[in-house]
């Protein structure tokens, strides 16, 4: 029996829909949710949270069809995406005022509480009001307020995107270990793709507030079944058709090149692969001794620099894709626009969706 | 339950705790305005009795068949007088006086409290209604406004109640200048059992009971006339 | 609320909806009674008289003078209670609740005494406002009756809307006065219909106050509720219950198309 | 506030400190004026008479209960105007402010008509709730004299206040009366405060409706503006006034005590 | 004369205080604030704007005192971390209130703020009211609304923080153009160093209500004054000793090796030199050909997988620093823990702090 089973979803506010969404989810699944803004993510939680009746569909939480239960009945904890903490409670009786609905010793309740705070640091501030708070101390006010309560079901929304970069990280491995910890189950938006690398395991993508895409992380990053879904993790979908198949490989040809491929498919068949950024390795001459079934030519046709790490935009005769390096990379390779560089991709990396 | 002027409150109170020792039972007073007392009636809350400060109260009940006729009483007198402010500003000695340009009087609505009509009544006797009209500043509701204003100096004279100044008087707010009996209207306070009273024994008992001698000596005790003869 | 949130009904919804139907209903009954004291021909042939006529036009006109200017003066004295530091705001505040706790003819008294013959009334006096007695009188007598309710409701909504709202239209360019008007007023929409509500039903209602103040001289000073007492002296119960009832069709029509007016955030 | 941001004098405040000290000054010149009137052994002796004393006590006590039973019904019938959706909505909105454009004595006459010999009033006496002419009817007129006020100001407060703050109460497992209690209440602290204020004023101060229902009988259901009313009927200025000058003492002491525990958010 | 002069600015919140902020900006100088939450950043900003009264220090702005100045008057444009939208205005009022202070004329009003509003993709929204928005629309409302008035002087507080990778790459460009043509100065607060890179010239960092270290974006980024700062920025910074000067190149003894920089110093002065780790190159074998003066043995002690980018952390003897790579760099090199490399430093790379 799944845990978490969300059937054939609408949601009409007038200007915009919520539609066709269907997701199942086992217990301990760490999904994340990821798609442009004003997708309709932060609608699907508070669909999920009874906020919002849908107006058609039903959500299943552990068999149970909780459509059109009480919210306070639901049992699932939520980080809101603006905090929404009790002004009038303390940032203490903020975090424990979930908690002591489930636990009655106060000694405990408070033991609970200031391990928390400690984890989160913000044990400074217990005494002080939320509107007194910088943005991401609110924000961590909020995790600790759903995360203390351990419900089975969580849902965050954007629950890291105040911080700074080191207190984000310190976050995600404290989320990491008590999610373990509890077997909970956990819906997460969030913009920020290396969120969903470090803690999910299964990706729901967005658009227009529609589900695009919903998989295991893998499936969706490396095997992005649409471009929209390809340019948005950022992976480059090319279309080809089966040529040969032969040792288990499968040998596309697309437009210009032949693509080795590991995933097996018909002959003859329209297919479209997928490619991963970081999985090209970019050299200058052939390179020796590598196992790597793929070695494209190609041309830099420009160089996107993004802080530390950079985008080299290749083009193999008419087909565009990237590449996605460090910068020292390009000073070691001193590769500049318009070089020739060969493009070495492994045939496990090649993905036919 | 009886409902009484406002105005008649300290021997009402006396007379009521006599009768109470008498009989051995409870009675309740209600006071209030003539007006506001009336409407009670209106109402069609039961009462007992009912006495409030003018007849006319009494004979507009007795239309609407509220009252029985054969219980109501004359109690008492109840005398207008000029009243000024202390110190007398507009130097009001009389009535004719009253009509002066720029003297500023303060009479009831000849049609709302008896004070008014008795007033009117008073003007019309001594020939001075239209002379009178300029000066008149308020036409007022209540007759308790009429005291308020002269106590206060708004105005420079009025006609009220004389049993309303005692205070007035003797803390030096006003003067009262008394209207001579033959150019005068005197008007008494009337009682009646009501026609749909609870306790119709009792209520005709106290009915007698405040108009009787015993009676009358407590009126005269708070300073009203009887006017029995 | 613009929100359509999930309603499932519940026990609570029951239980405050029940409370507010069984007070409602009382409400009811209490104002229906009233309806059935006089006799309909009664009724319909005081409508008409003049006296009627007029008390209402005159009930109308100085309500609705009273009740712009008692908005004139609560907001910003609402907004100053909520929003400055100043010595003495305790002192303002309790001051300027008092009131509320008078007995109409109290504050009658106390309007008297100032607008009559002190330095205050003869100033005022002099410059053409003569509040005693006249039909300006009434106007004056609701206006400081339904004033501190205004003065109130105002200062608790202002305390509700988040003051960097307006230091973001501050921060726009936007002057302290163009703010007020076009962030804090907006944003206290909702108060600022209830105490418009609460001031004119209280100025149309008010008796005492202007009884004192005014005089309630017939057909001069006259208002619906002076009609009402003043018939009920004259021993006429179906005047004064009719005026009862126009007064309450007034402001029941008034009160209705008000609260219609209402916004949700 | 809590906040402590810049501020500079400007023209604004100047200008709305100035309408609010203008105000101030009036009430306080009328509310003292009446100080002056009677004289001072008068009233030290009026002060100590057991009538006064008597109406004093009841006055505070009827006060006391009523504010405390017009909130307890406020409160959740202000919730439930402003949360909640439902049939005939307007309707009840305006019959509960009705009652606020009611001359005492209309409002007055209108309770006694349904306590008075109703079937309401009949099942209200078998289970021993005489309103009529007793003390119980004091604190009954006096409840329904200010219930509308605070009906009103608590609906516009829970407008205010942000319905998101108690559905996040109840995700985390509380249950809508719980919620209530825990977030709307606390949230809602100002404008309770408010609507208190104006519901223990409006008590102690209602004269015609507790005139009417209650009667006005001596030393038995005398409230502090009766007595001043009786006193006033029989001429007695003195004690009369020496009461207005108990309830003004009263109110401003309730009033200052209670704005003093206000706090901003 | 300076365009923005804040000298020795002090606030004091009770438990929290500002103090000692010195920044001098130039007219276009776009400053990125950076620093981990709960550092002050926000009350600085808020402070320059004027919804706090500094205790100490004055804020010029051309020259002109204003610190006591009414807000109004500083004509300062902001966007707040939490947005503050008017709520009871539509979208398109919004956006055009600050517009119509200034500009009388409908017509351009409303051109201007179409053509806003069709840049950060909300023209389909003018009509709505803010709180029917999502996060994202909100805060591009909030910065159209903020742009559009073309303030000397802008502030903004974590302006992208709600958007998405695609849109928030968009909305940097965007303000980059609108910056640039207006001469506009600017201050961003950021968590994501990315902004600092793609916009800033000048960078501030904070912590604890302190300024740590302000200056050029490259002098901070590459020259961190403080362990802190390296930290954060995520350079290295290694304490070493000057032993030798020749040919321009300064020869530092760091520990267990010897590092060449092309920063002067004096002989026999103890120095701390930052690298940056996205400019060291790792190699397995010593590399041929190189222009590199730095090559240093060390090993793999730890490989931090972030999405599509792994943090190597190198220990050379006991000296430990870290490399910034992407995925495919540590496949193609076939990097395992343990292994041994070599670190190779371009002499220019390694700063004297
Ligand atoms: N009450 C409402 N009425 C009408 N439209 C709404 C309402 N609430 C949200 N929307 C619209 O629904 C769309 C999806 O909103 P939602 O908040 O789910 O976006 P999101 O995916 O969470 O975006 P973000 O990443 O910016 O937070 C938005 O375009 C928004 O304008
Ligand atoms: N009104 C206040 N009273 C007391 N302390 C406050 C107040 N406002 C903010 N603080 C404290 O000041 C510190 C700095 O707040 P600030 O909002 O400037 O942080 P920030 O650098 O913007 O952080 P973030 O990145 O999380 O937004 C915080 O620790 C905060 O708790
Ligand atoms: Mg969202
Ligand atoms: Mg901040």
């Amino acid at each position: 029996m799944s845990f978490l089973k969300i059937e054939d979803l609408h949601l009409n506010l007038g200007e915009f829909f919520l539609q066709e969404i269907f997701i199942t989810l086992q217990q301990g699944d760490y999904l994340a949710v990821i798609g442009p803004t004003g997708a309709g993510k932060t609608l699907l939680l508070e669909s999920i949270i009874g906020f919002w009746k849908p107006d058609r569909g039903r959500i299943h939480l552990v068999g149970k069809d909780i459509t059109d239960e009480l919210p306070e009945k639901r049992r699932i904890g939520i980080v809101y995406q603006d905090y929404a903490l009790l002004p009038h409670f303390t940032v203490y009786e903020n975090i424990a005022y979930g908690l002591k609905k489930k636990e009655k010793e106060k000694k405990r309740i408070r033991e609970k509480v200031n391990r928390m705070a400690a984890a989160l640091q913000i044990d400074h501030l217990l005494h002080r009001t939320p509107t007194t708070l910088s943005g991401g101390e609110q924000q961590r006010v909020a995790l600790a307020r759903a995360l203390i309560v351990e419900p089975k079901l969580l849902l965050m929304d954007e629950p890291l995107s105040a911080l700074d970069p080191q207190t984000r990280r310190e976050a995600r491995s404290l989320l990491r270990k008590i999610i373990s910890g509890s077997h909970t189950t956990v819906i997460h938006i969030t913009h920020d793709l290396d969120d969903a690398w470090a803690l999910a395991n299964k990706v729901a993508i967005f658009k227009d507030g529609k589900m695009m895409q919903f998989g295991l992380l893998q499936d969706v990053f490396h095997c992005p079944t649409n471009r929209f879904v390809a340019d948005f993790v950022g992976a480059t979908l090319l279309e080809g058709k089966v040529e040969e198949r032969k040792e288990g490989f499968t040998i596309i040809h697309v437009d210009d090149f032949h693509l080795v491929s590991l995933d097996e498919s018909t002959i003859g068949e329209s297919v479209r692969v997928a490619i991963r950024p970081e999985n090209i390795v970019v050299c200058k001459s052939i390179p020796k001794d590598i196992s790597a079934q793929n070695i494209i030519r190609a041309k830099v046709e420009e160089i996107l620099s993004e802080g530390t790490t950079c985008v080299l935009c290749l083009k193999a005769n008419h087909t565009a894709f990237s590449v996605f390096v460090a910068n020292n990379a390009v000073e070691r390779l001193d590769l500049k626009q318009n070089d020739a560089v060969y493009a070495v991709i492994k045939a496990s990396n090649v993905r036919i969706v | 339950m009886i409902f009484s002027g406002a105005g008649l409150i300290k021997p009402m109170e006396e007379m009521r705790h006599n009768f109470e020792q008498k009989h051995n039972i409870r009675t309740d007073v209600h006071y209030g305005g003539s007006g506001e007392i009336f409407a009670c009636l209106a109402a069609g809350q039961p009462a007992d009795v009912f006495i409030p400060g003018a007849e006319k109260y009494t004979d507009d009940a007795l239309k609407n068949g509220w009252v029985i006729k054969e219980t109501i009483h004359k109690l008492v007198l109840h005398e207008p007088i000029i009243v000024v402010p202390m110190g007398n500003p507009a130097n009001v000695n009389g009535l004719m006086d009253l009509t002066r340009p720029g003297v500023k009087v303060a009479v009831g609505d000849p049609k709302a409290p008896a004070i008014g009509r008795v007033t009117k009544q008073i003007f019309e006797k001594n020939g001075i209604s239209e002379k009178i009209n300029p000066n008149i500043t308020v036409l007022a509701p209540t007759v308790n406004q009429l005291l308020i204003y002269v106590a206060l100096r708004q105005v420079d004279a009025s006609i009220i109640w004389k049993d309303l100044t005692s205070w007035a008087e003797e803390k030096g707010k006003l003067e009262v200048v008394p209207i001579p009996k033959e150019k005068n209207i005197i008007q008494t306070i009337p009682t009646a059992v009501c026609t749909n009273a609870p306790n119709k024994e009792l209520a005709v008992k106290f009915n007698d009971y405040i108009a009787s001698e015993e009676g009358m000596k407590i009126w005269t005790k708070w300073g009203y006339e009887p006017c029995g003869k | 609320m613009g929100i359509r949130a999930l309603r499932k009904i519940s026990f609570f919804h029951l239980s405050f909806l029940s409370v507010t139907f069984f007070i409602t209903l009382l409400l009811l009954l209490a104002i229906g009674s009233l309806f059935f004291v006089p006799s309909w021909e009664d009724v319909a042939q005081n409508i008409w008289s003049p006296e009627m006529r007029y008390s209402l036009r005159l009930s109308l006109i100085t309500g609705f003078i009273s009740t712009a200017l008692v908005m004139l003066f609560a907001l910003p004295i609402g907004y100053a209670l909520s929003r400055f530091h100043f010595w003495g705001k305790g002192f303002v505040k309790t001051i300027t609740d008092m009131p509320v706790a008078f007995p109409e003819l109290v504050l009658g008294l106390c309007l008297l005494l100032v607008f009559g013959s002190t330095f205050v009334g003869d100033f005022l006096n002099s410059i053409g406002l003569n509040f005693v007695f006249t039909r300006k009188g009434v106007a004056a007598a609701q206006f400081f009756t339904a004033l501190p309710y205004a003065i109130r409701i105002m200062k608790s909504t202002f305390d509700y809307i988040d003051p960097r709202m307006e230091f973001i239209s501050r921060s726009l360019g936007y002057s302290q006065f163009e703010t007020f008007f076009n962030v804090s007023l907006p944003l206290a929409k909702n108060g600022i219909l209830a105490s418009t509500v609460i001031s004119f039903a209280r100025c149309i209602g008010t008796f005492g106050t202007v009884l004192i103040l005014a005089g309630g001289s017939y057909m001069k000073t006259e208002v619906l509720p002076i009609t009402l007492y003043l018939n009920i002296s004259y021993g006429n119960m179906g005047m004064a219950l009719t005026s009862g009832i126009v007064l309450m069709v007034v402001s029941f029509l008034a009160i209705f198309i008000f609260e219609k007016t209402e916004v949700g955030f």
